[in-house]
């Protein structure tokens, strides 16, 4: 769209987006951050990767098959080069994977090491071996930090020049990195996948949301995301500027105490409380209906999705009453609930509306609303009240990951809830490597989930892109932006 | 003889915060070519005002607001700012009490003499720096040449008064005001600055009014002496008249409290008493309350300042 | 450097004996310079001062009034020398101990502005030292500072204002109440009147003489106005760079002064009458500018503005010496006339 | 005016623009002086009527400043299209009436504002007096520790100490407080100097005053006028200070209110309800524009020189 | 001077130390960022394995020797969001940082010091009101507020400014201002108050009484004696910009060491933040130093000592 002529040099179709803060690194490995990844996607390839849908699709691999319950063989596409010339190998693949399955000190070693080796057969051919059944493998190797590197050129030039210069096979060449300030990247003529409409792509760094829809208004910037609520009405009524939304893996939800000694740990106090929330009033009043009332952390496009409980949500103050009187506090209670401020979108408005609701009950909500930093930690040292509100995604798409939180071990960690029945569930789905297992296993824990409520799933939140009218853009489920996808109108 | 200044009734008030200030209420008086006329009185009593007037320096919230001004016959109260340029430095100029403050700390000395002469005198900076290392000789400056490059900070309090002199002759000036030029200054030192200034009046052919509160500069220096109380003008006399036979019960108290060295006594004579504030003057005459030979009519009204023999004097006595 | 003037024995009419008395303040060095570098301030001064007599200081700005007047109260601590005051050495004694001794020894100074807390009432000011060294009933207290009032001729009535409601000659009243107020026996002076209009001065003047005699004070007057010093005192000491260069009965020392010195400064004084005005050309006047303290000149420091100054007079010091009567002199060649 | 005491008080000229005060009553001084100053006055009656709204919020605010009403969202103000009267000025996105919010929090600003102040001011004044009194050592020392804390912006010390310590309003005093000390300490050091030297300290010395004698009855009343005008200059400044650490999510954290609070969250809103984030914006604005005219105008009241000097 | 020189030289190590020893302190009570640096999944073993590597086991003086050796090198350790030295990360955004610091000190300086003067000579007057004001505005203003509006009204509505970020002189523009008028008030102040201060000095009577003209009292002797004092506050408040332009930087997304402290403050990633304070302070030492220098060559009557 924006075709800024640069000097002499013909006019170039380039692409602006802003996503927030700056990428941390180009260390595909050492970072946990969709931002970041958002750029690395359009600069390194994944052996596999999902569509717009959230399928599994071939990407650098042409195609798969199961060897065993641990074992793997993919062929790669021939001719793949790297933005050097190189051309990309099992040699790469096994460099690549084997350096993140066996270095404990990158962040993304815990997502891999369950990866065993790669076992090179030819130039095209190789096998992953992982150390036991892995029913969340390809998962694993289609989401962040599976980008595959260029070893000659990482062994010749080192990891310090790698870092300095990218390259990669992707649709795009690293170009420029101002930090905190832009990423330039210029199109891979000979990339092997879709061809893209940009010749250019930029990645503007601005943290701050009310600057970044200024970006978009002023036509400087084509694409932004997270764009607030409160700026949704004045990016559409703007003459070049849209709304574009489309669903995240990203659930707001209430995790509540079980353990003896507090409240909460009567169940009918926790149903009190959901019963007490207008999931939809959240929706409506916060976020202008853009997202889906829910009983389950599992959304469509993931393993283990239970539609009974999706798109449904539970609310009724008498019966909340009803519940609070039965449970022994008719003249009502006091909780403590934290939450993070500025994390997620309206998190802590969020909050407050929900303390609102539950006063409105006879549940007196005492609120700690503090930066993500202490937040977390608070979290992490489980030095929280009664609850706390998080918004959680799951990049895997599995259950598997999401559904976890409700098992002895790590709730032992968080909330205290034990079930034995789940727990046995979980641990079957765990290894089964029979989808249609997994799939009934977990939603067998979905179902005892949402009448046990250790968690009080709220809703599923959509992604909101503010997008120039001059392109087509779709959002994908896993936040990513891959530039290929964004046609030029 | 031309008078060679002439003030009549001037009155200088002051509009502040707390009132008006009437600093200089109503002094007339009168210079001949030639002479040297002192200006004494206690601190307060409008001696600066008065002079700062004549050079119409009075600033905010200082403003000249009756009288006149007659400088060799023109009324210089009614002049332009421009005007008044190019009189002061040239025909009239000053020099004030603080050596130590009266230069500018970041200007070089040179720097500074050359300026009344870029000024006043159609010169060129080559000229104007002979002229000003000239100057500098005139006042005993000891090598003036490096004293020109100074900055006033590294000049001693007298050295810094003798740059001011310099100064404010260089344009050969036809009245000099001296806004008492010794007191900051030790007594050794005020006897040099005293003899230089007796030396250079004759060579420049300069008038002086001499403004000070020590009569001690005023036996030695002046021709002429107006002694002022309260921001008028109560006497004013020949210096010897003055000395021999004060008029005034003020100038007597003035003369007899200050200590001498030839005399004995044993007790000092001494006015009780304190000045009175500018805003807070007494009716009658201003010197009643501490006059000891105040009648009832001193306290209900003002005398006229009345002429008589050599002078003039402003007390009911007379 | 300079050998004790007088014998050194301390008679009982000696109230104050001061010995060899220095303060080098020590200044920082100018560029490009490792040593460090002092200011002679006070450098080696002998002197006594008998019970009830009017010792007058008088010098330029500078020579070092002041800070003897500071050494000998207390304020500050003598590089070097002793302070006798009754018998007692009191310049090296420890806080705790002067305590008791302080009162007999006090001082006015030379800024009426200054000198007083400008947060505090008149009656708080002259009751301060009082309450500092003795306990009083409240009657008593005030019986005491309205009859100090009364001797400084401050009115009674005055005893709730504060310092800025009174004029300069009234807060050196107030001044001298509160050195008065511990009855000393020695006052020292710190140009009482320099700041003060003419015809006040003389008000003060006159108010610390009749003090004198009422309670049987001593003091040491500092000035540099010689008229008024010699005004008041009984002998004068004249100070040059930090040392007493003469000191003698005044009538003596106006008489036959023997230092240059003092000579010179007798002879800048203004006249009282223009009748005496000298003939300019014989006029002997000091030239030049008193010499930094830092850097002294060697041998007799006033030998660079001595219109007789000899070569002696550049090498060798001369002595502090009774040349006459009761007369003493620094000088190698003392003027006899 | 010496002597008065034994003259009978001459007959004062009347002077019909002669303004100096006659009066000896105090509060009549006071006053007289309060109103010769038009600034002066505007800051005190801003900072006064500011207290009392603080103190007095529940009875003056309409609404309960947290109740959220989810039908009255972002309502304009009261003059604008669609707004209520009972709203004046209008609501926020949570339908929480903006007026009561302001009111209520006036009081997160003043309190912050005050208790740092004293917090800082105390630190500062004790070294400030020990440093300056007995200078050597000590001195150094503690002005070493002042060079630090001044090589360091406030607000980057402030973010310092937050992402440290366990935030909520104490610690947000304390915080403000201990980083902004030094601006006495330097100050009053500096005093302590001076006056040090004034004659009546020595002259307190020589009548055998002791050290802490001086201390506290000839230089800290005395340095008190400083510490007073700092101190009302410092509350403005610290009321911003707060806005901009509750800006940054460093500061309260809601549903407490304050107005940086207010501003941080209103402003997402800027462009489409400007209301949101520019009351509390026009109150900060006003508060510390008053605190500053009281403070200025205190500096003029309380330095000596212009305390007219009637005699 | 050279003396001057070392001595004021040899505080800086000195006040480092205290602000070393402040930091650490408070990086101390944080606790240990080992829960931090690790995934949440991991085990109490790894935990302590982890502590006992990194030295947080050791008592508080062996810490701090460490921490102090470490600073010396220049190791500030590894953020722990970006995995990189902080020091670099730092320093790698300071030119950003000071590029912004000085346009907006020369945009202070040039609307300060014609205004303060105006309002010097005039005093009372209307000039000197609107200065007045303007000044007392700037102080009054919060820069985050400040900010905001300027985008909204000259970048959204206007259109005649960018938004944020770097490229042309026009993006610096309005950053500079905002988050130059709080120190443009504080020097017009400045200029002010020390012009009414020094025109009623002596010399300034004796320049008059020479016949000198108004003009030329007021800039060649009294503004050249009041530019001292503006020149060195303008040199410390640059300093203090420096370490100051958070929010600004925030808002107008300029890449510099603001930017990088806020994001490292919601990270909770300490090294970068020790590392900025260390460096702000040692600019702000060294402009201190610098500016004292140059106020006693500026002025000759202060001697070195
Ligand atoms: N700028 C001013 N504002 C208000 N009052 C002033 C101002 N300048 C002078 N005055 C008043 O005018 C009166 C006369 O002052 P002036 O300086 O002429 O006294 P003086 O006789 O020269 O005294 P001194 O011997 O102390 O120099 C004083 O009472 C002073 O308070
Ligand atoms: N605390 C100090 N530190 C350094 N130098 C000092 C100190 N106090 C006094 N001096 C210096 O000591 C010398 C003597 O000072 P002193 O005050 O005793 O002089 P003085 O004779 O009283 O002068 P004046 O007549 O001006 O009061 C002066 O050169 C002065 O600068
Ligand atoms: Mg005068
Ligand atoms: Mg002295």
């Amino acid at each position: 769209t924006t075709s800024k002529s640069e000097g002499s040099k013909e006019e170039k179709n380039i692409l602006n987006i802003s996503v927030g803060p700056d990428m941390l690194t180009w260390d595909i490995h050492n970072h946990t951050n969709t931002s970041t990844e958002v750029i690395h996607v359009n600069v390194f390839d994944y052996l596999l990767m999902r569509d717009t849908e959230g399928e599994i699709k071939p990407h650098l691999a042409k195609s798969w098959e199961k060897v065993d319950d641990t074992t793997y063989q993919f062929e790669l596409n021939n001719g793949v080069k790297f933005h050097n010339g190189d051309e990309l190998t099992s040699e790469d693949v096994k460099f690549t994977l084997e350096r993140v399955a066996k270095d404990e000190t990158l962040r993304s070693y815990g997502d891999f090491k369950s990866i065993k080796e790669v076992k090179i057969i030819d130039d095209y051919n190789f096998q992953i071996v992982t150390n036991e059944p892995d029913p969340m493998f390809l998962s694993r190797i289609s989401r962040q930090a599976s980008g595959i590197l260029p070893k000659k050129y990482i062994e010749e030039k080192g990891w310090d020049e790698f870092l300095k210069s990218p390259i990669g096979s992707g649709p795009y060449k690293f170009k420029e990195w101002k930090k905190d300030n832009q990423i330039v990247l210029e199109k891979n003529e000979d990339y092997f996948g879709k061809s893209s409409d940009w010749d250019e792509v930029v990645f503007r760094a601005i943290p701050e949301d009310s600057t970044r829809v200024a970006e978009l208004l002023t036509d400087n910037i084509d694409l932004i995301a997270n764009v607030p609520p409160s700026d949704w009405k004045r990016v559409n009524d703007s003459e070049n500027n849209t709304i574009v939304t489309g669903p995240s893996n990203r659930t707001y939800m209430l995790f509540i105490r079980t353990q003896k000694d507090w409240p909460t740990s009567d169940l009918k106090v926790r149903q009190a409380i959901d019963y007490a929330i207008d999931d939809q009033a959240l929706i409506d009043s916060l976020l202008d209906g853009k997202g889906t009332p829910t009983l389950t952390r599992i959304n469509p496009g993931n393993l283990g999705f239970e539609e009974s409980l999706y798109n449904k949500y539970n609310y009724d103050v008498e019966r909340s009453k009803e519940l609070l009187a039965e449970s022994g506090f008719k003249d009502g209670l006091t909780i403590e609930l934290s939450g993070p401020t500025g994390r997620y979108i309206k998190d802590r408005e969020i909050l407050q509306m929900v303390a609102g609701m539950l006063e409105a009950v006879g549940i007196k909500t005492e609120m700690n609303i503090q930066k993500w930093s202490t937040f977390s930690e608070a979290i992490d040292q489980q030095k929280f009240k009664d609850g706390y509100l998080i918004a959680l995604g799951s990049s895997f798409f599995d259950s598997g990951q999401s559904l976890d939180y409700y098992g002895s071990e790590r709730a032992s960690t968080i909330n205290g809830y034990s079930n034995e029945t789940v727990d046995q569930l979980l641990k079957e789905a765990k290894v089964s490597l029979d989808e249609n297992e997994r799939t009934q296993k977990y939603q067998e824990v979905q179902k005892i989930a949402s009448q046990e409520l250790p968690i009080i799933p709220l809703f599923q939140i959509d992604q909101f892109f503010g997008a120039s009218k001059k392109i087509e853009y779709q959002p994908r489920l896993d936040e990513l932006i891959y530039v290929p996808d964004i046609k030029k109108k | 003889m031309a008078k060679l200044l002439e003030v009549k009734d001037l009155k200088t008030y002051f509009y502040t915060q707390n009132g008006i200030v009437p600093s200089v209420d109503g002094v007339s008086f009168s210079m001949e070519k030639g002479q040297t006329t002192a200006l004494v009185g206690e601190s307060g009593c409008g001696k600066s005002v008065t002079s700062f007037s004549i050079m119409q320096l009075v600033g905010a919230p200082g403003k000249i607001v009756a009288g006149e001004i007659h400088f060799k016959g023109q009324n210089i109260a009614q002049y332009s700012e421009k005007k008044m340029e190019k009189l002061r430095g040239n025909e009239i100029s000053m020099i004030f009490q603080e050596p130590l403050t009266s230069l500018n700390p970041v200007l070089r000395i040179g720097d500074q003499l050359d300026e009344v002469l870029l000024l006043h005198q159609k010169l060129s900076k080559k000229e104007a720096k002979a002229e000003s290392i000239k100057m500098l000789g005139k006042v005993g400056i000891p090598r003036p040449e490096k004293i020109y490059d100074s900055f006033p900070h590294e000049l001693s309090g007298g050295m810094r008064q003798r740059v001011m002199i310099a100064m404010a002759l260089s344009c050969s000036p036809s009245l000099l005001i001296a806004d008492e030029p010794t007191t900051a200054l030790d007594v050794t030192i005020q006897a040099q600055i005293l003899k230089l200034m007796r030396n250079l009046k004759s060579e420049f052919d300069t008038s002086i009014l001499l403004i000070t509160h020590d009569l001690g500069v005023v036996a030695e220096l002046a021709d002429r002496v107006i002694v002022m109380y309260a921001g008028q003008v109560i006497e004013e006399r020949d210096v010897f008249s003055l000395f021999d036979d004060p008029k005034h019960p003020y100038t007597q108290g003035l003369i007899s409290s200050t200590p001498k060295i030839e005399s004995q006594e044993d007790e000092l004579m001494s006015i009780k008493g304190n000045v009175p504030a500018p805003n807070n003057r007494p009716s009658g005459c201003y010197f009643h309350p501490r006059c000891p030979k105040a009648k009832d009519i001193c306290k209900s009204s003002m005398p006229e300042l009345k002429g008589f023999e050599d002078g003039q004097v402003r007390c009911w006595l007379y | 450097m300079i050998k004790l003037a007088s014998t050194t024995e301390i008679t009982n009419d000696d109230l104050l004996v001061i010995k060899n008395l220095k303060k080098h303040f020590e200044v920082n060095s100018q560029l490009f310079k490792k040593k460090k570098d002092y200011l002679k301030a006070v450098d080696g001064i002998n002197l006594t001062v008998k019970r009830g007599e009017t010792l007058g200081i008088v010098g330029e700005s500078g020579c070092g009034k002041s800070t003897l007047g500071n050494l000998i109260i207390g304020l500050l601590q003598p590089t070097e020398g002793e302070v006798f005051f009754d018998g007692t050495e009191i310049s090296n004694m420890k806080e705790k101990h002067l305590k008791k001794i302080r009162p007999n020894y006090q001082m006015i100074f030379q800024d009426p502005f200054s000198s007083l807390n400008p947060r505090m009432r008149l009656f708080d000011l002259i009751a301060e030292p009082i309450i500092t060294h003795e306990k009083l009933s409240k009657q008593e207290l005030e019986d005491k500072v309205y009859e100090l009032m009364q001797d400084v001729g401050l009115d009674p009535s005055y005893s709730q204002r504060f310092p800025h409601e009174f004029s300069g000659g009234q807060r050196q009243r107030i001044g001298i109440a509160r050195a008065l107020a511990l009855k000393p026996k020695l006052i020292i002076c710190d140009e009482p009147v320099s700041a003060l209009d003419v015809s006040i001065q003389a008000q003060i003047l006159n108010l610390l003489s009749e003090l004198q005699e009422k309670y049987n004070l001593t003091y040491i007057f500092i000035a540099h106005g010689l008229p008024a010093v010699k005004h008041i005192s009984n002998r004068i000491g004249v100070m040059y760079l930090g040392n007493v260069v003469e000191l003698a009965d005044k009538e003596e020392l106006f008489r036959r002064p023997m230092h240059p010195y003092t000579n010179g400064l007798l002879a800048s004084l203004p006249i009282s009458n223009p009748r005496l005005r000298r003939n300019p050309e014989n006029e002997i006047i000091l030239e030049g500018d008193m010499p930094s303290p830092v850097n002294p000149p060697s041998g007799c420091k006033f030998h660079t503005r001595c219109p007789y100054a000899q070569e002696k007079c550049k090498t060798a010091v001369p002595e502090f010496e009774e040349k006459a009567d009761s007369h003493f002199v620094a000088c190698h060649f003392p003027l006899m006339g | 005016m010496e002597s008065n005491a034994q003259t009978e008080p001459a007959i004062y000229k009347a002077d019909k623009y002669d303004r100096s005060i006659k009066s000896n009553n105090k509060l009549i001084i006071l006053l007289t002086k309060i109103s010769r100053s038009k600034t002066g006055l505007v800051g005190l009656i801003t900072v006064l009527s500011l207290i009392i709204v603080a103190v007095f919020s529940p009875f003056i605010a309409p609404y309960d400043p947290i109740k959220i009403d989810t039908s009255k969202i972002l309502l304009p103000p009261f003059w604008l299209e669609g707004g209520e009267i009972s709203h004046i000025l209008g609501t926020d996105n949570l339908g929480r009436d903006i007026l009561s919010r302001l009111i209520y929090g006036s009081r997160i600003s003043l309190v912050v504002g005050v208790l740092s102040v004293i917090v800082a001011g105390a630190i500062g004044v004790f070294f400030g007096l020990i440093a300056g009194y007995y200078g050597g050592m000590v001195d150094n020392i503690i002005m070493r520790l002042v060079d630090a804390f001044l090589s360091v912006p406030t607000i980057l010390f402030c973010i310092v100490f937050l992402t440290v310590l366990e935030p909520g309003l104490p610690t947000l005093i304390l915080v403000i407080g201990v980083t902004s000390w030094v601006l006495y300490a330097r100050m009053i050091r500096s005093e302590t100097l001076s006056l040090r030297e004034r004659e009546y300290v020595k002259a307190a010395r020589t009548m055998g005053v002791s050290n802490m004698k001086i201390i506290s009855r000839h230089i800290l009343p005395n340095v008190m006028s400083s510490v007073i005008v700092i101190s009302t200059l410092s509350v403005a400044g610290t009321i911003i200070t707060e806005s901009s650490l509750s800006f940054l999510g460093l500061g309260i954290q809601p549903p407490t209110t304050s107005w940086g609070i207010m501003l941080s969250e209103g402003k997402e809103y800027v462009a489409t309800s400007w209301w949101l984030a520019t009351f509390p914006g026009i109150a900060i604005t006003i508060t510390v524009l008053g605190i500053i005219f009281l403070g200025e105008w205190l500096r003029d009241l309380l330095d000596p020189r212009s305390q007219g000097t009637n005699s | 001077m050279w003396r001057y020189f070392s001595y004021r030289l040899l505080q800086i190590p000195l006040v480092l130390l205290i602000i070393s020893l402040m930091i650490f302190v408070l990086v101390y009570i944080a606790g240990d960022p080992v829960a931090l640096m690790l995934p949440a999944e991991a085990t109490q073993q790894e935990v302590q394995q982890l502590r006992a590597a990194l030295g947080f086991d050791q008592p508080f003086y062996i810490q701090f020797w460490n921490y102090m050796i470490d600073l010396i090198k220049g190791d500030f350790g590894e953020s722990y969001k970006y995995g990189v030295g902080a020091l670099s990360l730092v320093l790698e955004r300071m030119p950003a940082t000071f590029e912004l610091a000085t346009a907006s000190m020369i945009i202070a300086v040039v609307i300060a010091v014609p205004l303060g003067i105006i309002s010097a000579i005039k005093p009372n007057s209307i000039i000197d009101l609107f200065a007045t004001s303007l000044s007392v505005l700037g102080k009054a203003i919060p820069n985050f507020w400040l900010g905001i509006m300027l985008i909204l009204v000259f970048a959204v509505n206007l259109k005649i400014m960018p938004v944020s970020g770097t490229g042309s002189w026009k993006h610096i523009i309005l950053p500079a201002i905002t988050l130059g008028t709080a120190v443009s008030a504080q020097i017009t102040r400045l200029v002010r108050s020390n012009m009414l201060e020094i025109l009623q000095q002596d010399y300034i009577r004796t320049a008059k009484s020479k016949g000198q003209k108004k003009s030329v009292i007021i800039f060649k002797h009294a503004f050249r004696n009041s530019l001292v004092p503006v020149i060195t506050i303008t040199l410390l408040q640059l300093a203090s910009l420096v370490g100051g332009a958070l929010i600004t930087e925030m808002i107008f997304a300029w890449p510099g060491v603001g930017q990088l402290i806020i994001q490292a403050v919601y990270d909770k990633d300490l090294p970068i933040i020790q590392a900025a304070v260390f460096v702000t302070a040692v600019i702000i030492l060294f402009m201190n130093l610098f500016s004292d220098i140059l106020y006693r060559f500026l002025d000759p009557r202060i001697k070195f000592n």
